[in-house]
């Protein structure tokens, strides 16, 4: 176990670092000149010279990556070329909002898609399973932002019960923060969650066709617990590798939720970035997002550990 | 009318196919019984019938009774079928790799099968009881162990165990060895022979090796094509077989015979739904007749007889021939599996 | 609570919000171009010497009043005595001397040439301020109420782009990035104090969800409507007030006058004539705007309606293109993405093909990609753009502008209206915006108009919107 | 049973499988400690004589299909070598091994997974004449067809509307293609039927000896090597425990394992004798 | 008898539907789907216009029909450009050696942490926003999933038997990797395939959103719906008909890619 924490430990730094080289190597291969783009085209070429010694961008690209990774693992993220502001302490607000609206999303999401694929599964041949099935069919087919939109029309424009828009940080007003938290939540979550619910049915139905679960009835147990007591367990494996992939998607998918509700999270940071041509921001966030991602996928690995024991290094 | 099971007319169907007919079996108490046949013959559909364990829209109809249950067993509520399953019916499948759960330790799989009747009340007592009685499948300390941990032998012991927890009255084995080596072989058959023995308990035994059944069973019945052909007590039926399939059988897997070449029954095993009307072994039989279009009726007792119009003489010789050559192409008396269905024979091997 | 109690520093704290589009990038407009920090920061935080009033008369800011010398090459201002910065230090000539001079050294954007003019400025007292230029130039006043007028405090210049300091009525108050920009009431400011004491600038990038901020609340005000044709939802609801008036933004539909294809002027005048400006502005801006014909919108003195320079007129425009010989080229209609632009331009595209031309539409990413491509490098044909600077026809139509338009006539009539005296200039300017609307040195397919959506109960919302800024500090409630 | 006219064969081995060690690498538990091994094979030796019918008994696991896997070049042994006709093919290289290719032939255990789904069993037949050049000609296929006892249309249709039994002749027919004169069967009956089974053990059986093929049968059951082959090597754990002729092992085995191994057979005969479960585990059978 | 799979039959119908139309767009729609009319914009449904028209006078039946073809097109490339890297790479993976499959996995799993719109979003500042653009980029983004399949069918087809067999024929790896192992992940690669359709028409409809998407005049269902914004209280027509053929198509091509699935993983046959 501690073994296998070390393995995949030494993997992650792997990754995290060849990422690093593939995201600095991929802005620094972007045709034009950060200081030029920062200072738009009518600069001087003496201005422009002034700042990119003021950035060190005249350094070797060596250098340059040395001290930006550096940097990253100070903590220090660097200062805009565009906005000379600090870019460490923006990123971590932007990252709490994204957190707050992916995880809540992710909640209703599984609050949503681990009962409805259960049940799916049970009944895949009665009506009711499948008249599941195609509302979550629908649900995967709408794209998010549309049903954000829908959600706006209905709960906030026409019945006026929420906010249709904006972002509070809980420590300032939580009431507010949950009542602008419920409506992206939702469109992210219904729409993932109808993801999920798929997946959750195809594992609960291998499940149900395992021999042990037959095992299981044979002692006496009725179906449904039998399902509750050694399915869930097992259908849970394959249903946490896509909760880690759609995670990772989630915390740049959820950009669109943003553009629809106003929220200054990661994804919407990205767009300005890449809009504004701030090239270092840019690097910064995709670099913390692919760190987020490969955490997480990393955290999905141990969880693996945790619910099946044949991955566990034991006796044979 | 003391028999420990009943089964009358189990007739196993999906949707159009009829995949067991008309099967009738009684195992009296602490009496072994084989059921005998090919792969797809219907052995397994049998005893998940008996079981209620058959998969969905597969349907059972006909009459099973055990002792101890006052009622009906094909066609009981879930609820009420549930209490029987595990204490007074208790059953061991094929596959040891697969049959328990990976995710919960072997101790907590036999204790839960105590758990669930209430035979032992308390977590700490189950673990208990389960432990002493994998002790007695000769697995001691193994309780803690995940089934990933243990050989396949190892794990088929979990699964009888599992089974004789309750001191079921009668005990269902699946082919519990095909899928182990002969020597894991004669000690699970060895444990499950003591098990049921200790236990006073009935069992239905079901494999396709006519040796195995020889050594245990007191009384075997032969299956073909989803019906019993042949039945009767051991030594008669294997020495002195009447049915013609059972003939060829023991023909074909008689490998200690000093001939090199062995008699065949022609053809294959036909696909589960093609069999043909009337006697299901007619087209591989060499004796088969017009008469043989109809279904020939079971002559002799309910414990012991066979179905055929053309049986072997009674007090044969103890080794029949078939006669038929291996080299006569196999399509021109067979048709193949019909196309896009998977042949069934090849099917039932992947162990 | 609303009562509309006196602004007092005590009691009820009156704040507003307003949603606006553009957020800007930094906050330092010496070396970040946009219009989004002036519209801001302009007038509400920093100030200038003069500033423009709704009609676009150049009135006094920090200057009390000003004298031009006879050969308007040195002016004079008077400075007011008690205003300071928010950073405690009191305004004097030498902040204004600093100020000027700092546009040429340390201002990197395009409009800081409009201060190549000055050759001196000079503290002739701590109140008054001597500026003298190299030759005659009623530019040069203007743009002094443009962001280039804006006053600096020598000691307060070093975090421009995130702690600005200035002399308005609002002092900046805190950013939160991607969301909003709050200022608080100055409560040191010399002038009349406003009536809100905080005002936060909210900014959405998608039209709808600022139509929804209102709708439900989170704002007050729509500073700039993006999508006229949602406003049907508020014109019909008496809890809102529409206010629609005029802009500086030109709708240009701008050549590549290097091109040879726009060298021969029967091909610039058929595309004019071959668009029709009224279905145009029906069919993308939902009819709102003003028809232009020139590069002058009404509120400058020299305005006239041009529009009857190149009337719509299908057939004409065809077989003025036949005689070019210009009829089935193809042009690159290169499109900034943005909402009217790309709207505007497939109407273009579509009336243009009506007529024999072969429109391709690209798309290109604003500001950056369009900026290069267009702006920079002029490797286009044709494109859509706004031009919301002030006063800017002879800054468009020059040589060196991606227009490419050289001209000689015209820079001859622009020199002379900049040197002459008021009368001088208005004629003058009058002949230029006729010379390009003759010569169709570009399109101008319509005025953006000033939309404002309101709550019903809120004064001092301008009617025009001609200067940078979004004036906060008249703004109150009823 | 032994044959004498055997004797008078031995000459050269034409396989002589020389102290073959085979590790496979366990998936590695950890950066930090060295890959566990399996050892398939710890040092296995062995002789086939032309035409001869050599069996290779044991339990799952043993190593039996790894053995074949390097005796058919399709796997690297570890150390050791392994004789081909007199040639060494541990150490040559794929494109060295035609001869191999075409003189040795396998058939496999699985009728299901042994036929590509997606092949027809024409062209299934033919793969080894058109890798290895010759001409595949429809009658060749044909003749294969009969020589296993298939009608020729079988040709036209896929493996899987074929039974398990007939599956294994076409992959029978498929190992004869390009004539080889030594065929390697892996548990090739384990997976049948009974009734089935006696039909391709005789197939089999009358192709061994028409084509005068030298076979390497292996099997985990007992009786059906006995029934097929001359001489038998008992392998466990990795190691040949004891060869011999095959009468000679079954009736007097004296490694401790065979002995187990041959007592734990349920037969027929003894059954009907009286032999009881717990007979089964003792280690000598009578 | 095999039962007809519903999923199969419908997702079926729904993609030929697509494809019709899209083939239909090329010889034959209603009205010009670029043509501007502004004589007859924001009209209602009616016998002229079927679905009425957008704020340009366009013909919306007409639009649909033709943004059925960008559709398409979105899907081909980005699934075209991930089946064609993804597969040859899953079958290396799972034919290479320990160490060199490792690498291409771990390469892989590096790939899967540039979320898709991620890397669309970075290719579209680059190369400049288009539809081709922004497919390839949801197209490599897609490539992990398919590696990963890949490879796993391919190692089931690489243990089994017939490879051994032709192996010991004188198959050599390249030839078998396309006989043998090819062929046999068809059925993954079509599965895939049309799940990753469905994730393709989506992004589109995503990128269009936020303008990184299918720039006009081309038609395309994204943009579409993205510019009826302003009309979601006017005239929500304008976003219902576009929605609606969203949802159509990814229903589609989801049910299509389920009922493949079905019928081709034996574990959910009928029989057992
Ligand atoms: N759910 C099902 N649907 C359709 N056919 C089925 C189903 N289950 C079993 N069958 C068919 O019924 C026949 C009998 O099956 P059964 O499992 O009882 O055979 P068996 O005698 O146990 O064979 P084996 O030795 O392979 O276990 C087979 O041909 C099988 O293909
Ligand atoms: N490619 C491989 N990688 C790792 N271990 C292997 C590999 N092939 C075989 N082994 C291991 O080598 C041992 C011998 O395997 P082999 O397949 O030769 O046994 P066998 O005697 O043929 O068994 P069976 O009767 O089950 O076919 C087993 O423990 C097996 O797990
Ligand atoms: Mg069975
Ligand atoms: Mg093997």
């Amino acid at each position: 176990m501690i073994l296998r924490l070390i393995e995949r430990s030494a993997v992650l730094l792997v990754s995290l670092v060849v990422s690093s080289v593939l995201v600095f190597g991929f802005m620094a291969v972007l045709p034009g000149d950060p200081a030029r783009v920062a200072l738009g085209v009518n600069a001087s070429d003496e201005a422009v010279r002034q700042l990119r010694q003021q950035f060190g961008l005249d350094r070797p690209l060596a250098t340059q990556y040395g001290d930006w990774l550096g940097g990253l693992l100070r903590g220090d993220f660097g200062t805009s070329y565009v906005s000379k502001a600090a870019i460490g302490p923006q990123i971590v607000d932007r990252f709490q909002v994204t957190l707050w609206l992916v995880v809540t999303g992710m909640i209703v999401a599984l609050v949503v898609a681990v009962p409805a694929g259960t049940v799916m599964a049970a009944r895949h041949r009665k009506i009711s399973g499948l008249a599941l099935s195609a509302i979550s069919q629908l649900g995967v087919a709408v794209p998010a932002f549309l049903a954000g939109i829908l959600l706006i029309m209905l709960f906030a424009v026409k019945l006026g019960w929420l906010p249709a828009n904006g972002w509070t940080p809980p420590a300032e007003d939580p009431g507010m923060f949950l009542r602008q938290l419920i409506l992206p939540a939702l469109s992210l979550g219904l729409v993932q969650g109808a993801v999920l619910t798929r997946y959750v049915r195809s594992a609960v139905l291998d499940v149900l066709r395992e021999d042990y679960l037959r095992t299981a009835r044979a002692k006496g147990l009725r179906p449904f617990p039998a399902l509750w007591r050694h399915g869930i367990r097992n259908a849970a494996v394959p249903v946490v590798t896509v909760l880690g992939l759609q995670l990772a998607t989630l915390l740049i998918g959820a950009v669109v939720v943003e553009r629809v509700f106003v929220i200054p999270g990661l994804g919407s940071l990205l767009l300005d970035g890449v809009s504004n041509r701030d090239l270092l921001l840019v690097q910064d966030v995709v670099m913390v997002l692919v760190v987020a991602v490969l955490v997480v996928n990393f955290l999905v690995d141990l969880l693996y550990v945790a619910l099946d024991p044949r991955l566990r290094v034991g006796p044979r | 009318m003391s028999d420990v099971l009943t089964v009358q007319g189990l007739t196993v169907s999906v949707r159009d196919k009829t995949l067991v007919h008309d099967v009738d079996l009684t195992v009296g108490p602490g009496e072994r019984v084989g059921l005998i046949g090919e792969s797809g013959s219907g052995k397994s559909l049998t005893a998940l019938a008996i079981l209620g364990l058959l998969p969905e829209d597969v349907h059972a109809r006909g009459s099973v009774r055990l002792t101890g249950v006052d009622h009906e067993l094909i066609g009981a509520a879930e609820r009420r079928l549930s209490r029987v399953r595990g204490r007074d019916l208790a059953m061991v499948f094929q596959e040891p790799m697969t049959a328990l759960n990976p995710t919960m330790r072997v101790g907590d799989q036999v204790a839960e099968a105590m758990l669930i009747h209430g035979t032992i009340s308390g977590r700490r007592a189950a673990r208990a009881a389960a432990s002493s009685l994998l002790d007695r499948v000769q697995l001691d300390g193994v309780a803690r162990a995940y089934p990933h941990q243990l050989s396949g032998g190892q794990r088929q012991r979990v699964v009888v165990a599992i089974a004789l927890a309750n001191d079921p009255a009668l005990l269902i084995c699946d082919e519990p060895t095909t899928a182990l080596d002969v020597t894991v072989q004669a000690m699970v058959l060895d444990l499950i022979m003591q098990g049921v023995t200790a236990r006073e308990s009935a069992l239905l035994f079901i494999t396709h090796d006519l040796a195995v059944v020889a050594t245990v069973c007191q009384r075997v019945l032969v299956m073909y094509g989803g019906r019993v052909v042949e039945s009767g007590p051991v030594e008669e039926v294997f020495t002195n077989p009447r049915h013609r399939y059972t003939q060829g059988l023991l023909a074909a897997s008689d490998l200690e015979s000093a001939d090199r070449r062995l008699p065949t029954i022609p053809g294959n095993v036909p696909p589960a739904g093609q069999f043909p009307d009337g006697c299901v072994f007619r087209t591989r039989c060499a004796h088969a007749t017009d008469l043989c279009a109809t279904l020939p009726p079971w002559t002799g007792t309910a414990s012991s007889g066979f179905a055929c119009h053309h049986p072997a003489d009674d007090r044969g010789s103890a080794v029949p021939r078939v006669v038929a050559s291996a080299r006569q192409p196999v399509s021109s008396t067979a048709e193949p599996a019909a196309p896009t269905e998977p042949s069934t024979s090849a099917e039932a091997s992947d162990a | 609570g609303s009562g509309s109690s006196s602004g007092s520093s005590t009691g009820a704290s009156q704040s507003l919000s307003i949603g606006l589009v553009a957020e800007p990038a930094s906050l330092d407009f010496t070396t970040t171009d946009g219009a989004a920090i002036p519209q801001a920061l302009l007038t509400n935080v920093y100030e200038g010497l003069v500033k423009q009033d709704e009609t676009g008369k150049i009135v006094p800011d920090l200057a009390k009043s000003w004298t031009v010398s006879p050969d308007r090459k040195t002016y004079t201002f008077e400075l007011v005595d008690n205003a300071k910065f928010t950073n405690g230090a009191a305004f004097t000539a030498a902040d204004a001397v600093f100020s000027i001079n700092r546009v040429k050294s340390d201002w990197t954007t395009s409009l800081k040439a409009a201060m190549d003019v000055v050759q001196e400025a000079k503290a002739v007292s701590p109140a008054q301020l001597q500026v003298t230029l190299s030759k005659p130039s009623n530019d040069w006043l203007f743009r002094m109420t443009t962001r280039i007028g804006a006053m600096f405090s020598q000691t307060g210049v070093d975090k421009l782009a995130t702690n600005p300091v200035g002399t308005g009525p609002y002092k900046f108050g805190s950013w939160k990035r991607g969301d909003s920009i709050v200022l608080q009431r100055n409560d040191g400011y010399w002038g009349t104090k406003p009536f809100f004491n905080q005002v936060t600038l909210k900014y959405f990038k998608d039209p709808t969800a600022l139509n929804n901020a209102l709708l439900t609340g989170t704002i007050n005000v729509i500073g700039t409507v993006q999508a006229p044709e949602a406003l049907s939802q508020f014109t019909s609801n008496t809890k809102y007030q529409v206010i629609e008036g005029t802009t500086n933004g030109e709708v240009v539909l701008s050549f590549n006058n290097s091109k040879p294809v726009f060298k021969d002027l029967r091909v610039r005048q058929a595309i004019r004539m071959a668009i029709d400006h009224k279905a145009l502005l029906d069919t993308c801006f939902a009819g709102r705007g003003k028809l232009i014909g020139s590069m002058v919108p009404p509120t400058d003195p020299w305005y006239e309606d041009l529009t009857g320079i190149a009337p719509y007129d299908q057939a004409k425009a065809k077989s003025m293109l036949q005689a070019a010989g210009a009829t089935g080229a193809t042009l690159r209609l290169r499109l900034p993405t943005l909402p009217y632009a790309v709207s505007c331009g497939q109407v273009v595209k579509s009336q243009l093909e009506q007529v024999g031309l072969k429109v391709k539409i690209d798309q290109l990413e604003f500001p950056a990609a369009w900026l290069t491509t267009v702006f920079k490098n002029a490797d286009y044909e044709m494109s859509i753009i706004s031009h919301v600077e002030p006063r800017d026809l002879g800054a468009v139509f020059s040589p060196k502008y991606y227009t490419r338009y050289d001209d000689p006539t015209l820079q001859q009539l622009l020199a002379a209206a900049d040197a002459g005296d008021e009368a001088a200039q208005v004629a003058n300017m009058k002949k230029a915006a006729r010379r390009i609307s003759e010569q169709a040195a570009a399109d101008w397919l319509f005025l953006l108009p000033n939309l404002i959506v309101a709550d019903k109960n809120l004064t001092g919302l301008p009617t025009n919107a001609i200067a940078e800024s979004f004036d906060l500090s008249r703004l109150g409630r009823s | 049973m032994r044959d004498p006219k055997l004797d008078q064969l031995a000459q050269a081995p034409v396989i002589q499988v020389t102290n073959v060690v085979r590790d496979y690498p366990r998936p590695r538990t950890s950066l930090l400690q060295a890959a566990p091994v399996v050892h398939a094979l710890r040092g296995v030796s062995l002789e086939v004589r032309a035409g001869e019918r050599f069996g290779i008994v044991g339990e799952s696991g043993c190593g039996k299909s790894t053995l074949l896997r390097i005796i058919a070049a399709l796997d690297r042994a570890t150390s050791g070598r392994v004789l081909v006709e007199g040639t060494d093919i541990t150490r040559l290289p794929e494109r060295r091994l035609r001869f191999l290719r075409e003189n040795l032939q396998l058939v496999f255990q699985d009728p299901m997974s042994s036929l590509d789904p997606r092949m027809r069993v024409r062209d299934i037949i033919a793969e080894p004449l058109v890798v290895q050049g010759h001409p595949a000609s429809g009658e060749r296929v044909r003749e294969l067809l009969e020589a296993v006892g298939l009608s020729a249309d079988a040709g036209d249709r896929y493996p899987h509307q074929f039974s398990g039994g007939q599956r294994q002749r076409i992959s029978i027919a498929r190992a004869l293609a390009p004539r080889p004169r030594i065929l390697i069967a892996d548990e090739p009956v384990s997976a049948l039927d009974v009734s089935v089974r006696a039909q391709v053990l005789n197939l089999i059986s009358d192709l061994v000896d028409e084509l005068n093929l030298t076979l390497i049968f292996v099997s985990h059951d007992l009786s059906v090597v006995k029934h097929v082959c001359d001489r038998v090597a008992v392998m466990h754990a990795g190691e040949i425990v004891e060869s011999g002729y095959t009468g000679d092992v079954y009736a007097a085995p004296r490694h401790p394992y065979t002995r187990r191994l041959v007592s734990a057979i349920p037969t027929l005969h003894r059954a009907l004798a009286g032999t009881t479960t717990t007979d089964l585990l003792k280690e000598d059978p009578t | 008898m095999r039962r007809l799979n519903p999923s199969l039959v419908v997702g079926g119908f729904i993609v030929l539907l697509i494809v019709l139309t899209a083939l239909v767009s090329f010889v034959w729609t209603p009205y010009d789907a670029t043509l501007v009319d502004p004589a007859s914009r924001l009209a209602k449904p009616s016998w002229s216009h079927w679905l009425g028209t957008d704020k340009f006078g366009r013909d919306l039946m007409s639009q649909i029909m033709v943004g059925s073809r960008t559709t398409l097109f979105v899907g081909l490339v980005a699934v075209g450009v991930a089946a064609v890297i993804g597969v040859p790479l899953g079958i290396l993976a799972a034919m290479s050696r320990r160490w060199a499959s490792e690498i291409i996995m771990r390469a892989n799993d590096l790939l899967l942490a540039f979320p898709a719109l991620l890397l669309a979003i970075m290719f579209g500042a680059v190369f400049g926003a288009s539809t081709l653009t922004a497919m390839i980029a949801i197209g490599i983004a897609t490539v992990p999933s398919f590696a990963r399949v890949i490879r796993s069918g391919a190692l089931q087809v690489m243990r089994t038997e017939y490879v051994l067999a032709a192996r010991a024929a004188g198959r050599q790896p390249f030839p078998i990797a396309l006989r043998h192992v090819l062929p046999n992940v068809t059925s993954l690669i079509t599965v895939q395939a049309s799940v990753s359709f469905a994730i393709a028409v989506l992004a589109e409809a995503a990128l269009s959103f936020l303008g990184y998407g299918t720039p006009p005049p081309t038609p395309s269902w994204g943009r579409m719906l993205q510019e009826s914004q302003e009309f979601l209280f006017s005239a929500p027509r304008l976003a219902v008909f576009p929605g609606v053929a969203i949802a159509i198509a990814v229903l589609g091509f989801n049910l299509l890619g389920d009922g493949l699935r079905d019928r081709f993983d034996p574990k959910l046959e009928d029989r057992r």
